[in-house]
């Protein structure tokens, strides 16, 4: 029986952790099968978490996030016959598989859009927790922006420092006032639940928002201009999918291989004219060919554009 | 107010309050559409049915029992000390500290050395609201709750601007170096054919077991002890016969806050083996409940810090396998708190029909 | 920083003010009627999930904020029968109740929604929308005072003007009426308006329910005014932060606004490192702000700047017969 | 029951034609749980009179007037107020029925000012402003018929005790009351401010109020009162026309027995002075001298009493010798002088230099109540050496054997070292203090209030056992506001009045009238100092 272990946030935080959850009952209805879940409440317990799972005999088990980095280099060994996966972070043991994903490309994709959608010429960035990995989200965006509009300004707030910035929709709602009264009109959030705040802000003062992770254009129609996809739904599928046999390893979920893109659906036809769709297309094509190569902010830590 | 019998008001009232409070708990499970008994018997089952279970049980009863004794030895003192969620999260710094600052080359090295951290920083967190106490009358319940908010805000700052490794993106400290780990109940011969895998109860528990020993010797066998118990009955009494409320708050509270930092003896070298942002999870707050319950004696703290370390344990895993979500721990600490520490009266007064009924019989 | 970004900070200030300054208030009466009272925090929490997930099942905002206030007033009425009926530790059954609304929260909320203790987002009438104050556009363009007028005072919600219409409100009610000189006197001295004749028992229950309807209104404004739905733990230490005010305060409610809105503003602060850098000239950390208001509240508690005196009977139960 | 004047009959049976009573109690009873407060009392106060009611401590003066106040509700028993049955359930009904009341402890709000105490529960409708205007009105009437000034601006905490004590009678006048019940005013004035207060009383009683006065000063009720009402041990035993008795026949009722405190002692042999006091001066926290410059010496083998009315020093003058308050002056103890800053001293090292003290509050400072007689008898003493089992531990079986020795010898009953002080009566919890105060043979005695509280057979033996320590070479400071046990124990007199000794007498060359002068701040000379 496999397992998912949600991340603090929880899994309906409409965003990363409710997309491993979507992939997770995905492979349920699909098989008839049945799997343990269960949310962090806190950051000391996870130790505890993976191993009460591994005792359980579940296999493989999924983590979202990348806080299980450190424990789980520890315990994995303890438990040389369970699987592991886990999503964001890379941990080097035989029983683990790391599933990374290419956000800045995806990103890149809805930078585009916002440049596109901006009446202002300037937009926002709202990131969760300041660490690399949102740092490369926020990179991956500037870089599309200034692609369509180089003069664009893009404005860019972090809500903290630690995992609570994740789940601060009241920080997420002022920041995005805070950004509006400078001239934002496309705000992009990768701030987990905290981007609820941000997206209910922006629809409430009639600016656009961009989602994250989970398709969030349903949250308000019309109001949210795209979702960057990080399919943590279809690395939790494919894991679940795969079940003991589950290969280890570095596993890599890019544009090609559909792991990150845009959402279009009904919420937001109206948004996404069709020669901004064909621009992110293109885009998008030329990336997948290695034509565009957009900078990975975690490679070296370093963003070539502000 | 009729008076119950001394050992009514020592036994009866703390489990006529769980009691209530359990009672409390299934109605409000049953209200949610749930089943209690089947949370019962997962509680009970996860906690204590394997030895996996009692790792866990045991290793949240370490920490309670140096919370619970922690607000005791305060209690005694008359001073009502809520800070110990602060104190043993920068009793885990002084342990962090400690333990990163050489490549240990054997825990019984570590261990001594780190405890003196964590009870050095532990007790210096206490000493601030101590102070203020003692000489300038500020209310040592409104300092401790400020404290437990300036302790969080200042780890989040060591951990996220100082502490932190470079490359790493969790706030957390660098793990701590292998010989600094604690053998966990898995690792000591003997117990070792008990608990067959890894558990988190380590030798820390012997600590704390020690620990209440020594503040049961302190408190009714030591000169100091009788100070602090005299001064907490009756502070003028205590002027009278040359004791200094001065001396007697600050040792108090130092004590108090070294125990809570010992704490961290448990969970930050025991068991993460580096520290953590919130790394007390409210062991601290639990400590008074632990201290009410057990009538703040340490035998009484022994058991009410299994009692909660039971609760934890069960709580955890009837999260992870029912529906019911784990916060029905924090429901049913804060009932406890309330039925011994606010509605003990109440309780009483339910007794002593039955107790002056029996008297006439 | 320049006009309009303080103009913002300003703005972001008041949104977070209000909550504290509910609460405050709310400290204020329990407080000063000799309750002592530091389960602000879980009365707010549980007058916010009642709040969200009434106004979500009805769709009435008012409705909501009704369900908030009767939620709060019921843990004040636990708080009062603990202390004042049964003459139990006060400060105990605070830390007690706070317990209790932050397990009880989760558990209503997810066998409600099954959303993780969370309330679904609210919409349209489900939701407090802001009131723009009467010739807000037209001042806009005043230079200076245009601006703050129509920026940080216009725009808020219904339940911010309520929160600072509270603070003249309870001057007057405690200082001008016959309900605020027996309150303030049963805070002091309970025997002597037992001696006069009135109850203690009632006068004090009446201000602990005052303490439920404000914590009740500070709870639904976080849910349906400030945000579009309850989430877990979102009071977010809020109840202790207004506890602190109280002290800073000194208990009095002019006071209570200034201190409030202080540590408003420092929470609005705390959410631009960006503005504090280009002020400040440098960075402050965050976490520093986040502790201020704790460390302000402690230095005047510590007697250094002007000492805070409790009143003088809170936190004693009153015992007339032995 | 001793005296011929059963409870009940009273000796100023009114003519028909007289008013009926001002008020009237019947077979009053009240009972704290196992305490019985008041036993069936019956009393009649006639209008336009002062009457008083006199009392040991605890024989129930206070609980009979707070039932009449509705601030406890009687057991058993009726009220009549003018001749009509009234029932008195709370306090609101009580000053409906015109009865005001002033408390042995004010009941006033330390930071409000006086106008806002006054209408405190009588205000007239929801809003302060009218009712504030028509106090202050009302109060300068009152202040000008009755003599009573007072600012009515000035807040509570910033007036003397006098004031507040006028303030608590404005208020009851303010309520219109037409009887005023005073417990003990006299207790916390100065001798100054209780002759005001007679003045007052006087012109009361001349506008047509009926006052009740509780005190057991029997001076007092010889000076002012009309009729007097005695109490003892919960039940009346006697009211009688003040002008048809004497203070003997008060006191006797009062006691139930003769009084006649005579300790058998033989003549004092003074030896080495042991205590030498110069200059001493003591300042308050409210910056009030308290002490003023007090010498005095005691020699080993006297016992010198100090007689004054309670709060002119005698307290602060036990505290400074105990060790737990500061002074300036100098303090020598056998020849060594003693440290009064408290940087380098406390209740310990004074011990440790031979002083003992049997304070005048047992409950509040003399004993733990809630630990056991055992860990009782070495308090003070914790850590002197034969207690201590090593470096680090208590020798509490020691301590348990000891004390058992104690208790045998002081005759505590029970003799049971590990009940707590709490459930020990309050003679024998005295008899605890002083055992371990006296076992452990200091050089200077120093004893607050040896016998307040405490029955005659525990009084015996208490004065006993100082005079025996006396007998033994010891020094004795012996602090008492009864004079009889002053007089009876004394080697020397000294008079404390205001924070300074008024003079020094031989027990044998002074009588009482001439100490009360003396306590009056009467000197020889005549002027009042
Ligand atoms: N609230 C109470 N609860 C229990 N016992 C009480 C209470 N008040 C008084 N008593 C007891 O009732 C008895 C009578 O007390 P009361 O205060 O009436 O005495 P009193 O004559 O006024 O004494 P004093 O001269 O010391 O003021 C005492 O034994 C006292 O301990
Ligand atoms: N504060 C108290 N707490 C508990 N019990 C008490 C308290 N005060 C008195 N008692 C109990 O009530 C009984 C009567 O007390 P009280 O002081 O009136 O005795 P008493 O008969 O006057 O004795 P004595 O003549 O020695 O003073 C005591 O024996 C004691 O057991
Ligand atoms: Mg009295
Ligand atoms: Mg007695």
């Amino acid at each position: 029986e496999p397992a998912l272990i949600f991340d603090l946030g929880g899994k309906f935080d409409k965003s990363f952790n409710e997309a491993a959850y979507t992939g997770a009952q995905r492979w349920a209805d699909e098989t008839g099968g049945s799997y343990k879940e269960l949310e962090m409440q806190s950051e000391a317990q996870r130790e505890q978490a993976l191993r009460r799972l591994a005792q359980s005999g579940a296999n493989p088990i999924v983590m979202t996030g990348f806080a299980f980095g450190d424990v789980l280099n520890t315990v994995a060994p303890d438990y040389p016959e369970t699987k592991f996966a886990i999503i964001d972070m890379v941990v080097d043991q035989p029983n683990v598989r790391s599933v990374v994903f290419t956000e800045e490309q995806g990103s890149y994709l809805v930078g585009m859009m916002a440049a596109q959608a901006s009446k202002t010429g300037t937009v926002g960035f709202i990131g969760g927790m300041d660490i690399p990995l949102i740092r490369k989200f926020a990179c991956g965006y500037v870089q599309g922006v200034k692609a369509v509009n180089p003069d664009a300004k893009v404005i860019q707030n972090m809500t903290g420092t630690t995992p609570s910035a994740w789940n601060d929709p009241v920080k997420g709602s002022e920041l995005t006032k805070a950004q509006i009264s400078q001239g934002a009109d496309v705000i992009y959030a990768a701030a987990g639940g905290t981007g609820i705040g941000v997206l209910q802000t922006a629809a409430d003062e009639g600016i656009l928002s961009i989602g994250v992770d989970s398709n969030q254009n349903h949250l308000h129609p019309g109001k949210v201009l795209t979702s960057m996809l990080k399919r943590v739904d279809n690395a939790v599928y494919d894991a679940f999918k795969a079940g003991e046999a589950i290969e280890p390893g570095i596993h890599v979920m890019d544009l090609k291989v559909d792991g990150v893109g845009y959402a279009l659906d009904d919420n937001n036809a109206a948004l996404v004219s069709d020669e901004m769709k064909a621009a992110v297309d293109a885009a998008a094509e030329k990336i997948k060919a290695g034509e565009i190569s957009v900078h990975d902010y975690m490679a070296d830590n370093t963003c070539p554009v502000e | 107010m009729d008076k119950l019998p001394a050992w009514a008001d020592l036994v009866l009232v703390p489990l006529i309050s769980l009691l209530l409070a359990a009672v409390i708990s299934v109605l409000v499970i049953l209200a949610i559409g749930q089943d209690p008994w089947e949370a019962v018997r997962v509680m009970v089952q996860g906690a204590l049915g394997s030895p996996y279970g009692w790792g866990y049980t045991l290793y949240y009863t370490t920490s309670f029992i140096f919370t619970g004794l922690a607000v005791t030895v305060a209690y005694h003192a008359s001073q009502f000390n809520i800070g110990g969620e602060g104190q043993a999260q920068i009793g885990g710094l002084g342990v962090a500290l400690v333990c990163l600052a050489l490549p240990w080359p054997h825990w019984t090295l570590a261990l001594p050395a780190a405890m003196v951290g964590a009870a050095l920083f532990g007790a210096a967190w206490a000493a601030i609201p101590a102070y203020l106490q003692a000489k300038r009358g500020s209310h040592i319940v409104i300092t401790t709750i400020m404290f437990n908010y300036i302790a969080s805000a200042l780890i989040v700052y060591l951990l996220v601007e100082v502490l932190r490794p470079a490359g790493q993106m969790d706030p957390a400290t660098a793990r701590f170096p292998k010989g600094a780990a604690l053998p966990t109940f898995h690792d000591i011969p003997g117990l070792n054919l008990i608990f067959d895998a890894p558990v988190p109860a380590n030798v820390t528990f012997l600590i704390a077991v020690a620990a209440c020993f020594a503040v049961w010797v302190l408190l009714w066998r030591t000169r100091l002890g009788y100070e602090i118990r005299a001064f907490g009955k009756s502070e003028r009494a205590a002027v009278y016969a040359g004791i200094s409320p001065v001396k007697v708050i600050m040792v108090a509270m130092l004590i108090s806050g070294a125990l809570a930092g010992l704490m961290a003896i448990n969970n930050v070298m025991g068991e993460a083996e580096r520290l953590l942002q919130n790394s007390a999870e409210g062991a601290g707050f639990i400590g008074i409940a632990v201290a009410l319950m057990g009538r703040n004696h340490p035998l009484g703290v022994f058991l009410a810090a299994f009692l909660f370390g039971f609760l934890y344990q069960g709580g955890a895993e009837m999260g992870l396998w029912t529906s019911i979500p784990i916060e029905l721990r924090l429901l049913l600490q804060g009932l406890v708190i309330l039925f011994t520490g606010a509605l003990d009266n109440m309780v009483r007064m339910m007794l002593v029909p039955f107790f002056r009924s029996r008297r006439a019989a | 920083m320049d006009y309009a970004t303080l103009i913002q900070v300003s703005d972001s200030a008041l949104r977070l003010a209000t909550p504290l300054l509910l609460a405050c208030l709310a400290g204020l009466f329990s407080e000063r009627s000799g309750i002592f009272d530091i389960g602000l925090e879980g009365k707010m929490l549980m007058a916010g999930m009642a709040s969200g997930a009434a106004a979500y099942l009805t769709g009435s905002v008012w409705l909501g904020m009704f369900a908030g206030i009767g939620a709060a007033i019921l843990f004040s009425l636990i708080h009062g029968v603990a202390s004042i009926t049964f003459r139990g530790n006060q400060l105990i059954s605070g830390v007690a109740l706070n317990f209790l609304a932050s397990g009880m929260t989760v558990l209503i909320a997810q066998a409600l929604f099954h959303q993780g203790g969370r309330t679904p987002p609210l919409s349209g009438g489900a939701r407090f929308t802001p009131i723009e104050l009467p010739f807000a556009e037209a001042l806009a363009d005043v230079p200076i005072l245009g601006p703050f007028y129509a920026e940080v005072l216009s725009g808020h919600s219904a339940l911010v003007y309520v929160a600072l219409l509270a603070v003249p409100t309870t001057w007057w009610l405690l200082y001008r009426t016959r309900f605020g000189l027996r309150l303030r006197a049963v805070g002091e001295n309970p025997e002597s308006v037992d001696t006069a004749g009135i109850s203690v028992v009632r006068l004090r229950y009446s201000a602990v329910i005052i303490t439920g309807i404000l914590c009740g209104l500070a709870g639904a404004y976080m849910a349906t005014g400030l945000q579009a739905g309850f989430g877990r733990e979102m009071t977010a230490g809020r109840g202790y932060i207004a506890l602190a005010a109280l002290i800073f305060a000194k208990w009095r409610p002019w006071y209570a606004l200034w201190a409030t809105l202080l540590f408003g503003f420092l929470q609005a602060l705390a959410l631009r490192p960006d503005v504090i850098e280009g002020t400040f000239g440098l960075a402050i950390p965050v976490s520093f702000l986040d502790a201020l208001p704790y460390i302000l509240t402690v230095i005047v508690l510590a007697g250094f700047v002007g000492k805070a005196i409790p009143p003088r009977a809170g936190g004693q139960p009153y015992v007339k017969e032995r | 029951m001793p005296s011929a004047n059963t409870q009940g009959a009273q000796r100023d049976t009114a003519a028909p034609s007289a008013p009926p009573p001002a008020i009237e109690l019947r077979g009053i009873s009240k009972a704290f749980g196992p305490v019985q407060a008041n036993k069936d009392i019956s009393i009649r106060v006639m209008p336009d009179t002062i009457h008083g009611i006199i009392g040991e401590n605890g024989a129930g003066k206070s609980t009979l007037m707070s039932i009449l106040y509705g601030f406890y509700k009687a057991d058993k028993g009726e009220i009549l107020i003018d001749g009509t049955p009234t029932t008195i359930p709370d306090s609101q009904a009580a000053i409906r029925a015109g009865i005001g009341m002033v408390f042995q402890h004010f009941k006033l709000v330390q930071n409000f000012t006086v106008l806002e105490n006054i209408i405190l529960g009588v205000e007239d409708g929801a809003l302060l402003r009218p009712s504030l205007s028509k106090a202050r009105r009302e109060l300068k009437r009152l202040a000008e018929e009755y003599g009573l000034e007072v600012d009515p601006d000035a807040v509570i905490e910033e007036l003397s005790v006098g004031h507040q004590q006028r303030v608590e009678i404005l208020k009851a006048l303010y309520r219109q009351a037409n009887i005023l019940i005073l417990d003990e005013p006299t207790g916390v004035l100065t001798p100054a401010e209780a002759d005001h207060l007679f003045r007052i009383l006087d012109n009361l009683r001349a506008q047509g109020k009926t006052i009740i006065l509780i005190t057991h000063k029997l001076r007092e009720i010889m000076e002012i009162t009309d009729t007097v009402s005695v109490m003892r041990r919960g039940e009346m035993t006697a009211t009688v026309k003040t002008a048809e008795t004497s203070p003997e026949e008060l006191a006797e009722l009062m006691v139930g027995r003769k009084v006649l405190l005579h300790v058998p002692k033989g003549p004092a042999n003074p030896g080495e002075t042991v205590l030498e006091i110069e200059g001493l001066r003591v300042t308050d926290a409210d910056k009030v001298e308290r002490l003023k410059g007090i010498n005095l010496t005691i020699r080993a083998g006297e016992i010198l009493g100090i007689a004054g009315v309670a709060g002119n020093g005698q307290s602060e003058l036990l505290e400074v010798l105990g060790g737990y308050a500061r002074a300036t002056g100098t303090i020598k103890v056998n020849g060594q002088e003693i440290d009064l800053t408290g940087k380098h001293s406390d209740g310990q090292s004074r011990r440790a230099r031979g002083i003992a003290h049997v304070p005048e509050d047992r409950h509040h400072y003399g004993l733990i109540l809630d630990f056991s007689a055992w860990e009782n008898m070495v308090f003070g003493y914790h850590n002197a050496p034969e207690y201590q089992k090593n470096a680090a531990i208590m020798d509490n079986a020691g301590i348990i054997e000891k004390t058992e020795a104690a208790m045998e010898h002081f005759d505590v009953r029970p003799p049971i070292p590990s009940l707590p002080a709490k459930s020990f009566s309050g003679g024998n919890q005295q008899k605890i203090v002083l055992a371990r105060e006296i076992e452990r043979n200091p050089d200077l005695l120093l004893v607050g209030q040896p016998t307040r509280g405490v029955d005659i057979g525990a009084i015996e033996f208490i004065h006993r056992r100082i005079v025996e320590l006396r007998d033994a070479g010891k020094a004795v400071l012996l602090v008492s506001v009864e004079l009889d046990e002053i007089m009876s124990l004394s080697d020397r007199i000294a008079v404390m009045f205001d924070g300074q000794i008024m003079g020094e007498r031989l027990p044998a060359e002074t009588n009482e009238r001439e100490l009360g002068l003396l306590m009056a701040g009467v000197t020889e000379t005549g002027g009042a100092s």
